[in-house]
C-alpha cells in the first residue's frame, strides 16, 4: 500500500503542479466511468483517475513547513515567484465567500476574522461578501468588488465550473487572485489552497469501514445530497475503494443533512436487512442520527465513520464506537490571508497551497475531544491560539 | 355585487416604485455615510444582472398569478434549462441556436405539462407544480452531481458579460421581454382572456373564452420565461449548473416579486410593470445590504418584512377604495 | 297551432336533461319565432335555468334536438351557441369588476386589427350600443366595479347585443332592477323584438310576463305543460298551470292596530358613506316596507341596522335601550336578524350541509349554550315547519332549490329568536308559490310580536305587504306613506319630482 | 348526526376519505410484500412513532386549509423550536418542562402573528407565512449565528425517542404515538365542535359567516394558533427523535399541505377533514417507508413521490369533481 502510494507519488509529483485549479473539482469531460461495484452504481463523472491518486498518495506525504502550523504547511510545495505584487501596507483585502450555510463555514469563517485580526496592524480593511451559496450572485458579488479597490481578492467558490470565469475576470483586473476549499478551472489565481481534498476523506473512511467490518458484511452510504463538487469526490473515492474490496453497499442514500429523515433511512435498512456491519458518511453532520439509529434499533453499532465536529467525537468517545474521523479541516480559512500578507510582500507561495488533512482516530481522539466547545464546532479549526478563543466559536 | 364602487378606471400606478425610489434614496445616503458608493459602476451592474435572472422568472410568474395559477416548479425548470442549453452547446458557437431552441422546447413542454394538470386534470395549481417540481429534482439529483456542459463562449461573452454603459445585455433583454409580456396582456385576445380568466373562469367560459386553453398557454409562457432565464444563466455561469435554480430560491422569489408589484394572487388584476418594478425592488435591497456588509440572516429577516409589509399596503389601499 | 307559421328560429324538440341520475329536463318541446318574445315560467326547480343553459350551449341535452335558423344543431360550448347567434343575459350578472365596460362587452370577441384588439373600435361599438339602449351617458371605458346595479345589468344585455345575437336569452334579467328601470327594459325588449330578434323571457314576474310575451310556455317537473297565447290567457290560469291550484289572495292581511306593541327599534339622525339623516321608529308586530330605486339606500339601510356597514352617526335604541350595531354579531346579539338579497354570496354556505347551514348562527353566536342538542333539535322543528324539501338534513345546501334555500336561511335565524327583522328582497327569484308562503311567514312572524322591516324592489309585493312604507332616495328617506298608498306614490317619492337618472 | 358525519365523508363527493384509504392500502399491501414483517406489532409501533410529527403538522395545516388559507411557515417554526429548545435546554435535564411551556408559548405567537396579519391586514396567506418563514429562518441562524448552540438533554427527548418497554401483544408504544393519539382525538373533538364546523363554514363562504355572526378573522386566527401549536408539539417530537439540527423542519410545510391535500382537503377551504390530512400524512409516510424497501435510488425518490402525489390528486379529483 504505502509502497505503491510512495512510488505514485513520484510519478504524480511532477504533473500534479501542472493542472492545479482542477483541485477538488475535476471538469465533467474528464469523467471515467469506471466499473460499477455492488450496489455503489455508477461511478461520478467528477471521477478523476489521476486527481485520485494524487490524493492519496499525498495522504502518506510529508508536509514542509512550521511544526504545529499545519495552516502554514504545504505538501510537496511548489514555490510561485510573486514579486509583481508587492505592495506597501496596510492593505484592503476582499473575500467573496460562497456562503456562511453551514456549521463548517460558519466555524471557518470565525477562525479567518480571527487571523484578520492578527493582523491588524497590516489589514486596514476587510471586506466580506456573502453569496448566500448561490452562483450568480457570487459572480455579480465578484466583479462588485472588482470596483473597491481592494489589493487582494479572496475567493472561496460556490461551484467550480461556473466560477470559474468570474475569477478569471478578476484576475485580468491585475490584483492577486487567492481561491481555497474549492478550485476553479484556471491556473489564473497567484494560488488555490485546499487541503489534500474529497478523495482523501472518503478512502480514509471506506478503508477504515472496510477493515473493521466483518467479512462480507453489508455497508449503507450515507451522502448528504447530490451535485456538491467536494462531496461527490468524498463518494467516488469511497465507491473505489468499496468496488477494489467487494464490498457489499446495500445502499446508497441522501439525508439532505437531515437527522430525521437519517434515523428514518437507517431503521428501515435495519430491518429490511436484518442488520447493517458497516456506515459510511460523506459528512459528518447527521453521524449521531445514524448511531442513535442503531440504538434505537437495540443493534450494535458498526463500524463508522463521521467528521472532526464534537457532538460525533463526544458520541464516539462515550459509547465506545469504532469510528474514524476523516477531516477536511477549518483551518485553512486561516491560510488565505497568511497567503495574501505574503504575496503583497512578494514572499514566494506554494501553489498549489496542499494543506495537511489530519485524520482523527482512536489514538489522538482525546486531544482533540474539548468539552467545553459548543457540539457542533469543527475540532480541526487550529484556532486555539487565535485572539478571541474560545468565546468567539462559542 | 361586492365590487361596487371600488377603485377608479385609470389604473394606479403600481406603488412598488415609490417603494423602489425611497429604497434607493435611502440605500444610498446610508452606503454614502458608511463610506461606500451603491451606484458605483460594478454595484450597478451587479444589480442590474440580479434583477435580470429574477426578472425572467418573475415576468413568466406574473402571467400564471395573473391568470389565477401559480407555478412552483420554475426553480427547476431554470436548473435544468441551463443544464439543456449548456449541455447542447458544448462550448461550440455553431451550436449556439439549435441549443436555445432546444431548452425553450423543453421548457415549453413542462409548463404544458403543468397547465394540462391544471386545468384538465384539476389539479390544483400548487400541489400540480409541486409535484412537477419533485419530477424534475429527482430527474436532476439522479441524473447529475454538478456543473455540466459548457456554455457556447459567444453567449457567454454576449448576453453574459456584454454590456451597453452599466446596462448589461440580459437587463435589456428582460425589459423586452416584459415590455413583450405588457403587449400581450394589453393588446392581445389572449391577454384580455388570461385576465378574464383570472378573474372568474367559469364567467369566462360562459363568455366564450376558452379558459383552459388560455390557462394551459399561460403555464406555457410562464416555462419559457424560466428556460430564458436558464439560458441567461448558462451564460453567466458558462456551464449548467443543476442547483442554480433551487439555490436561487427563484419559485418562491419570483412570486414575491410579482405581489410586490401589486398583482392580486387570487388572479384577475396586476400587471407586469409592477413585477419588474418588484424585483428592481428586492434586487435593490440586495445591493443595499451588499454594501453595508450586513449579516446575510438579517438580510433576509428584513426582506421577509419588506414583502409581508408591501403586500399589507396593498391591501389597505385596495380596502380603503373598496370601503 | 303554431305549426302553420313560418320556419321558427328556435325549435326544440324532446330535450332531456339529467344531472347525478336526477330528471331535470323530461322531453321538453319549444319553438320561439323570429320577433317573438317567448316568455318561460314555472317554479323554481322546474328546469327553467336548465332549458336556458342547454339552449345557450352550458349544458348538452341527454336526448333531444335542437334546430336553429332551420338547421339541425348542438351547441359543445357557450361560443359555439354564441357563434351561431344565441346570446344569453344570465341570472347572476356575469362581469368582471376589475375590467372595464368595453373590455366586459367584448370578452371572448375582441375586435382585432392586424392581429391586436382594436382598443378603439372597442369602445367606439360599446357606445353605439349603450347609446342604442339609452345609456349612451354610461362611458364605455368606466371600470364595471364602479357601476351600480342596474347599469351592470345594462352592460349585461350591451354585452349579450353585441353578438348581434338573432336569439336572445334572458333569465331573470329584471332581478336586480328596481321597478322603473324595468320599464327601461321594457322598451328595450320591444327595440330587439322590432328588429326581428327571438327573445326567449325567463321571468318570476307574471307582470312582465302579461306585459312583454306573445306566447308563454309554462314548465313543471322538468316538463313542458303547456304553451300559451299571452293574448287570450289570465293570470290566474297561468299560475294554476304552474302550481297546479288557485292563488286566493296573493298577500296577508296586514296588522290590525290593537296587534302592534311598543317601539322596538329607533333611529336618530343615522348615516354613514351611503345614507344621511335617517330617523325611523319600528314597532314589534307592524312591518316596515322600505321601497326605493337600486342604489338609493334601501339596502344600505338594513345592512346599517344589521351592521354589515354600521352608521358612522346617530344612535340607535332596541327596546328603549341605547346599542352600538358595530358588526353583525353586535347586531344578532341586540337580537336582529337579516335575510340578505344576495343568498348564493351573503345566504348560505354552498359546500355544507343543511344542517350545517341552519345551525351557523346559533354556532356562531351562542357557542355551548342552549345545548347543542336543543338548538339542533330547534333547528329540524323549523326545518320541518317549512316543509323543507331535500335528500336529508346532511345534504348539501347547493343542491336545493332557491326557496329551499331560503327556507334553511330563515330557520336559521328563526332558531335565535329575534325580535327585529330585517329582510332584504327576501322573495328574489323565489317562485310563486314559495312566494306567498314566505309572505305569510313573514306576516305570522310580525303578529307574534317581531318588529320586521322589509326592502322590496316589487311594488306589489311592497305594497301588499307593508303597514307603513318609508321610500328612499340618495340615501336619504324620501318619505313616508301608509298602508293603502298606490305604486304611483311610491314612485313619485322613489324618483322625486325632478326625474333623475337611475344609479 | 353523530353516526351520519362519517358515513356522510364516504358519501359525500369531495373531501370524501375514500380515496386516501384506497391509495394508503395500495400502499400498504405493496410494503408487507416487500417486508412481510413490516406490520408486526414492534416495526408498526416505531413506523408509527417516528411518523407522529408530520400527522400532527397535517392535522394542523387542515384547520388553516380549511378556513380557506394556508401555513407555509410551519417548517420554519419546528426548526426555530427545535434550534430554540437546544439552546435554552443546553443539555440542563431540569430545564425540560419550562421550556416546552415557552415552545407552545412561541407557536401560540407565530400563530397570533400569522392570524392577526393575514386577517386584519388582509395579506394573503401565501404571502404572510411566507414572510414569516423567511424571518423566522433567518432569525434562527441569526439568534445562534449559523450554528445551533447547546443542545437538547437527554429527558428532553424521551418523549420523541422513547417508548413504554414490553406492553403485552404491542411490544413498545412510542411516546410519540401517545401523543399523537392524544392530539389526533382533540383535532377529531375540536372538527365535530361548534368551532371546527364554523370555521369549515368561514372556508366555504367568509362573507356568510361573516353575516351569521361569526367572527372570521377570530376563526381564522384560530386555525392559525391551532397550526403553530401542532408545529411546536411535532418540533418536540422532532427534536426528541433525531436532536437538534438547522434541517430538523425543512420541507415539512410542503409535506403537511401536499398531504392534507392527499387526505381531500380542498385548498381554498370548505371541504376536507382532519382524518383525511392525517391519513394523508401517513400515506406519505409509507411511501418514503415503500422506497427504502424497494431500494428506490436515492437520486430518484422525489421522481416517484412526485408521480404519486400527482396521480393520486389527480385521480381524486376526476372521482370528486371539484367546483
Amino acid at each position: 500500500m504505502t509502497v505503491l502510494a510512495v512510488s505514485t507519488l513520484l510519478v504524480l509529483a511532477g504533473c500534479a503542479t501542472d493542472e492545479p485549479a482542477t483541485g477538488a473539482s475535476g471538469s465533467p469531460s474528464a469523467g471515467t466511468g469506471s466499473g460499477t461495484g455492488s450496489g455503489t452504481g455508477e461511478q461520478s463523472k467528477f471521477f478523476v483517475r489521476a486527481e485520485y491518486d494524487e490524493q492519496l498518495a499525498l495522504l502518506d506525504a510529508a508536509p514542509a513547513g512550521p511544526a504545529g502550523k499545519p495552516w502554514e504547511q504545504a505538501l510537496n510545495p511548489a514555490m510561485v515567484e510573486t514579486a509583481k505584487f508587492r505592495k506597501p501596507g496596510p492593505y484592503k483585502i476582499c473575500f467573496s465567500n460562497a456562503g456562511l450555510n453551514n456549521p463548517w463555514r460558519q466555524v471557518g469563517f470565525k477562525t479567518m476574522q480571527a487571523e484578520v485580526d492578527t493582523h491588524r496592524g497590516r489589514i486596514s480593511e476587510f471586506v466580506h461578501v456573502d453569496a448566500e451559496g448561490k452562483d450568480q450572485k457570487q459572480i455579480a458579488d465578484i466583479n462588485d468588488l472588482l470596483g473597491k479597490g481592494c489589493h487582494a481578492l479572496i475567493v472561496s467558490p460556490n461551484t467550480t465550473a461556473t466560477l470559474t470565469p468570474a475569477v478569471e475576470a478578476a484576475c485580468e483586473k491585475g490584483l492577486p487572485v487567492i481561491v481555497f476549499d474549492r478550485g476553479v478551472d484556471t491556473t489564473c489565481p497567484v494560488t488555490f489552497i485546499n487541503p489534500i481534498g474529497g478523495y482523501g476523506f472518503g478512502h480514509v473512511a471506506a478503508e477504515f469501514v472496510t477493515r473493521k467490518m466483518k467479512r462480507g458484511g453489508k455497508v449503507l452510504a450515507l451522502r448528504i445530497l447530490p451535485g456538491v463538487d467536494v462531496l461527490e469526490t468524498r463518494w467516488s473515492a469511497a465507491k473505489a475503494a468499496f468496488d477494489k474490496a467487494g464490498v457489499d453497499v446495500v445502499g446508497v442514500e441522501f439525508t439532505d443533512g437531515d437527522p430525521a429523515r437519517t434515523k428514518k433511512i437507517v431503521n428501515d435498512y435495519i430491518q429490511r436487512y436484518g442488520t447493517i456491519d458497516g456506515v459510511w458518511m460523506d459528512a459528518g453532520a447527521v453521524a449521531g442520527a445514524a448511531v442513535e439509529a442503531f440504538e434505537d434499533a437495540g443493534k450494535p453499532v458498526p463500524p463508522i465513520n463521521g467528521e472532526d465536529q464534537l457532538d460525533f467525537l463526544r458520541l464516539w468517545k462515550d459509547k465506545k464506537l469504532t469510528a474514524i474521523a476523516p477531516t477536511y479541516p477549518t483551518y485553512q480559512w486561516r491560510t488565505p490571508i497568511i497567503a495574501a500578507l505574503k504575496i503583497l510582500d512578494g514572499e514566494r507561495v506554494p501553489n498549489p497551497w496542499k494543506l495537511p488533512q489530519p485524520t482523527i482516530t482512536q489514538d489522538n481522539l482525546d486531544e482533540y475531544l474539548d468539552p467545553t466547545m459548543p457540539p457542533l464546532h469543527y475540532a480541526m479549526c487550529g484556532c486555539t491560539d487565535l485572539p478571541g478563543y474560545p468565546g468567539r466559536w462559542k | 355585487m361586492s365590487g361596487a364602487l371600488s377603485l377608479p378606471a385609470r389604473r394606479t400606478p403600481p406603488g412598488v416604485f415609490v417603494a423602489l425610489v425611497l429604497t434607493l434614496a435611502i440605500g444610498w445616503l446610508v452606503v454614502t455615510l458608511d463610506g461606500g458608493r451603491l451606484f458605483s459602476l460594478p454595484t450597478t451592474v451587479s444589480l442590474l444582472h440580479v434583477a435580470a435572472g429574477l426578472g425572467l422568472v418573475a415576468v413568466g410568474q406574473t402571467l400564471v398569478v395573473v391568470g389565477g395559477s401559480l407555478d412552483l416548479s420554475v426553480a427547476y425548470v431554470v436548473s435544468l434549462s441551463t443544464l439543456v442549453a449548456a449541455e447542447t452547446m458544448a462550448g461550440d458557437d455553431g451550436a449556439l441556436l439549435p441549443a436555445i431552441g432546444l431548452t425553450l422546447a423543453v421548457s415549453a413542454t413542462i409548463g404544458l405539462v403543468n397547465g394540462l394538470l391544471v386545468t384538465t386534470a384539476r389539479i390544483n395549481p400548487f400541489i400540480a407544480t409541486v409535484g412537477v417540481g419533485l419530477l424534475l429534482k429527482g430527474y436532476l439529483d439522479n441524473g447529475y452531481d454538478g456543473p455540466a456542459g459548457k456554455t457556447a463562449p459567444a453567449l457567454v461573452q454576449g448576453l453574459g458579460y456584454q454590456r451597453i454603459g452599466p446596462v448589461p445585455l440580459s437587463f435589456l433583454l428582460l425589459l423586452a421581454v416584459a415590455a413583450a409580456a405588457w403587449f400581450m396582456l394589453a393588446r392581445t385576445r389572449f391577454g384580455h382572456h388570461l385576465i378574464a380568466v383570472g378573474g372568474d373562469p367559469e364567467l369566462a367560459r360562459l363568455s366564450g373564452v376558452r379558459s383552459n386553453r388560455v390557462l394551459v398557454t399561460a403555464h406555457v409562457l410562464c416555462a419559457l420565461c424560466a428556460g430564458l432565464a436558464g439560458v441567461y444563466l448558462a451564460s453567466r455561469l458558462g456551464a449548467g449548473a443543476p442547483r442554480v435554480g433551487t439555490e436561487g430560491l427563484y419559485d418562491l422569489e419570483s412570486i414575491a416579486a410579482v405581489v410586490l408589484g401589486g398583482t392580486a394572487l387570487a388572479g384577475g388584476r396586476g400587471g407586469v410593470a409592477g413585477t419588474v418594478g418588484g424585483v428592481l425592488l428586492l434586487a435593490s435591497v440586495d445591493a443595499v445590504f451588499n454594501q453595508l456588509e450586513v449579516d446575510v440572516f438579517f438580510k433576509q429577516v428584513i426582506r421577509g418584512v419588506i414583502i409581508v409589509a408591501a403586500v399589507a399596503v396593498h391591501a389597505r389601499r385596495a380596502m380603503r377604495k373598496a370601503s | 297551432m303554431s305549426g302553420l307559421l313560418p320556419s321558427p328560429l328556435l325549435a326544440l324538440r324532446g330535450i332531456g336533461k339529467s344531472f347525478l341520475g336526477v330528471r331535470v329536463l323530461d322531453g321538453v318541446d319549444l319553438q320561439v319565432r323570429p320577433g317573438e318574445v317567448h316568455a318561460v315560467v314555472g317554479e323554481n326547480g322546474a328546469g327553467k335555468s336548465t332549458l336556458m343553459k342547454v339552449v345557450s350551449g352550458v349544458h348538452q341535452p341527454d336526448e333531444g334536438t335542437i334546430e336553429f335558423a332551420g338547421a339541425p344543431r348542438t351547441f359543445r360550448s357557450p361560443r359555439e351557441a354564441q357563434q351561431a347567434g344565441i346570446g344569453t343575459v344570465y341570472q347572476e350578472l356575469t362581469l368582471l369588476p376589475e375590467r372595464t365596460v368595453a373590455e366586459n362587452v367584448w370578452l371572448g370577441r375582441e375586435p382585432l386589427r392586424r392581429g391586436l384588439v382594436d382598443r378603439r373600435a372597442m369602445l367606439g361599438r360599446t357606445a353605439e350600443l349603450l347609446a342604442s339602449v339609452g345609456e349612451g351617458s354610461l362611458p364605455p371605458d368606466t371600470r364595471v366595479g364602479r357601476l351600480g346595479v342596474a347599469q351592470q345589468q345594462v352592460v349585461e344585455i350591451v354585452k349579450a347585443l353585441a353578438l348581434d345575437a338573432r336569439l336572445l336569452i334572458m333569465d331573470e334579467p329584471t332581478a336586480a332592477l328596481a321597478d322603473h328601470e324595468v320599464g327601461q327594459l321594457y322598451a328595450l325588449v320591444r327595440r330587439l323584438q322590432e328588429h326581428g330578434m327571438g327573445v326567449l323571457y325567463v321571468s318570476h314576474r307574471l307582470k312582465e310576463v302579461f306585459a312583454l310575451s306573445s306566447r308563454i310556455t309554462v314548465l313543471k317537473d322538468g316538463r313542458a305543460v303547456t304553451t300559451l297565447d299571452t293574448a287570450d290567457t289570465s293570470a290566474d290560469q297561468l299560475v294554476r298551470h304552474m302550481v297546479g291550484r288557485e292563488l286566493s289572495s296573493y298577500y296577508p292581511d296586514p296588522a290590525q292596530p290593537q296587534e302592534l306593541g311598543p317601539v322596538r327599534l329607533t333611529v336618530r339622525g343615522g348615516g354613514n358613506r351611503k345614507l344621511r339623516g335617517i330617523d325611523l321608529r319600528l314597532r314589534a308586530g307592524e312591518v316596515l316596507g322600505v321601497g326605493g330605486l337600486q342604489g338609493s339606500g334601501r339596502s344600505a339601510l338594513a345592512r346599517a341596522l344589521f351592521g354589515a356597514a354600521p352608521f358612522s352617526t346617530g344612535q340607535v335604541t332596541v327596546d328603549g335601550a341605547p346599542v352600538r350595531l358595530r358588526s353583525p354579531r353586535a347586531a344578532i346579539r341586540a337580537g336582529i336578524a337579516y335575510v340578505s338579497e344576495d343568498r348564493k354570496g351573503e345566504g348560505i354556505v354552498a359546500g355544507q350541509s343543511v344542517l350545517d347551514n341552519a345551525l351557523l348562527a346559533g354556532r356562531a353566536v351562542r357557542p355551548g349554550r342552549l345545548g347543542r342538542g336543543a338548538r339542533t333539535a330547534r333547528v329540524r322543528e323549523l326545518l320541518a315547519a317549512f316543509e323543507l324539501r331535500a335528500a336529508g338534513e346532511n345534504q348539501e345546501i347547493r343542491f336545493l332549490s332557491g326557496g329551499n334555500q331560503q327556507k334553511v336561511v330563515l330557520a336559521r335565524w328563526l332558531a335565535l329568536a329575534p325580535r327585529i327583522l330585517l329582510f332584504d328582497e327576501p322573495t328574489r327569484g323565489i317562485d310563486v308559490g314559495a312566494k306567498s308562503a314566505i309572505h305569510d311567514l313573514v306576516r305570522r312572524l310580525a303578529r307574534d310580536g317581531a318588529a320586521v322591516l322589509m326592502v322590496s324592489s316589487e311594488l306589489p309585493e311592497l305594497l301588499g305587504m307593508s303597514d307603513r312604507i318609508i321610500v328612499m332616495r340618495d340615501g336619504r328617506i324620501a318619505g313616508e306613506l301608509a298602508a293603502g298608498a298606490t305604486e304611483e306614490d311610491v314612485v313619485a317619492l322613489a324618483v322625486g319630482t325632478e326625474r333623475e337618472a337611475a344609479g | 348526526m353523530r353516526i351520519a358525519r362519517p358515513l356522510r365523508l364516504l358519501r359525500f363527493r369531495s373531501g370524501g376519505l375514500a380515496p386516501i384509504i384506497v391509495i394508503l392500502a395500495v400502499l400498504l399491501v405493496l410494503l408487507t410484500a416487500r417486508q412481510p414483517d413490516f406490520l408486526s406489532p414492534p416495526s408498526l409501533m416505531s413506523f408509527l412513532g417516528r411518523s407522529a410529527p408530520v400527522v400532527l403538522l397535517a392535522a394542523g395545516q387542515y384547520f388553516v386549509i380549511v378556513s380557506g388559507e394556508l401555513d407555509l411557515s410551519v417548517g420554519s417554526l419546528v426548526t426555530a423550536q427545535v434550534v430554540i429548545a437546544a439552546r435554552l435546554i443546553d443539555g440542563d435535564p431540569s430545564a425540560g418542562w419550562p421550556v416546552v411551556v415557552l415552545l407552545l408559548a412561541f407557536g401560540v405567537a407565530v400563530g397570533l402573528v400569522n392570524g392577526l396579519v393575514t386577517t386584519r391586514l388582509r395579506v394573503p396567506s401565501f404571502i404572510t407565512t411566507l414572510g414569516m418563514f423567511l424571518i423566522l429562518v433567518g432569525a434562527v441562524y441569526l439568534w445562534s449565528d449559523g450554528a445551533p448552540k447547546g443542545g437538547l438533554s437527554e429527558e428532553f427527548r424521551l418523549l420523541g425517542r422513547s417508548a413504554f418497554e414490553d406492553v403485552p401483544a404491542l411490544g413498545r408504544i412510542p411516546y410519540a404515538l401517545l401523543l399523537l393519539l392524544a392530539a389526533a382525538a382533540l383535532a377529531l373533538v375540536l372538527t365535530r365542535s361548534d368551532f371546527g364546523r364554523t370555521l369549515v363554514a368561514v372556508g366555504g363562504n367568509p362573507r356568510t359567516a361573516e353575516l351569521s355572526g361569526v367572527r372570521v378573522w377570530r376563526a381564522k386566527t384560530l386555525a392559525f394558533v391551532l397550526s403553530g401549536l401542532a408545529a411546536t408539539l411535532a418540533a418536540v417530537l422532532i427534536g426528541g427523535y433525531s436532536g437538534v439540527s438547522f434541517q430538523a423542519g425543512a420541507g415539512l410545510e410542503f409535506g403537511a399541505i401536499t398531504a392534507a391535500v392527499l387526505g381531500g382537503v380542498a385548498l381554498g377551504g370548505g371541504r376536507g377533514s382532519a382524518v383525511g390530512a392525517m391519513l394523508g400524512a401517513l400515506t406519505l409516510e409509507t411511501l418514503f417507508t415503500l422506497m427504502n424497501f424497494y431500494g428506490v435510488s436515492g437520486a430518484l425518490k422525489p421522481t416517484v413521490q412526485g408521480a404519486i402525489i400527482l396521480i393520486a390528486v389527480a385521480a381524486a379529483s376526476f372521482r370528486f369533481p371539484s367546483r
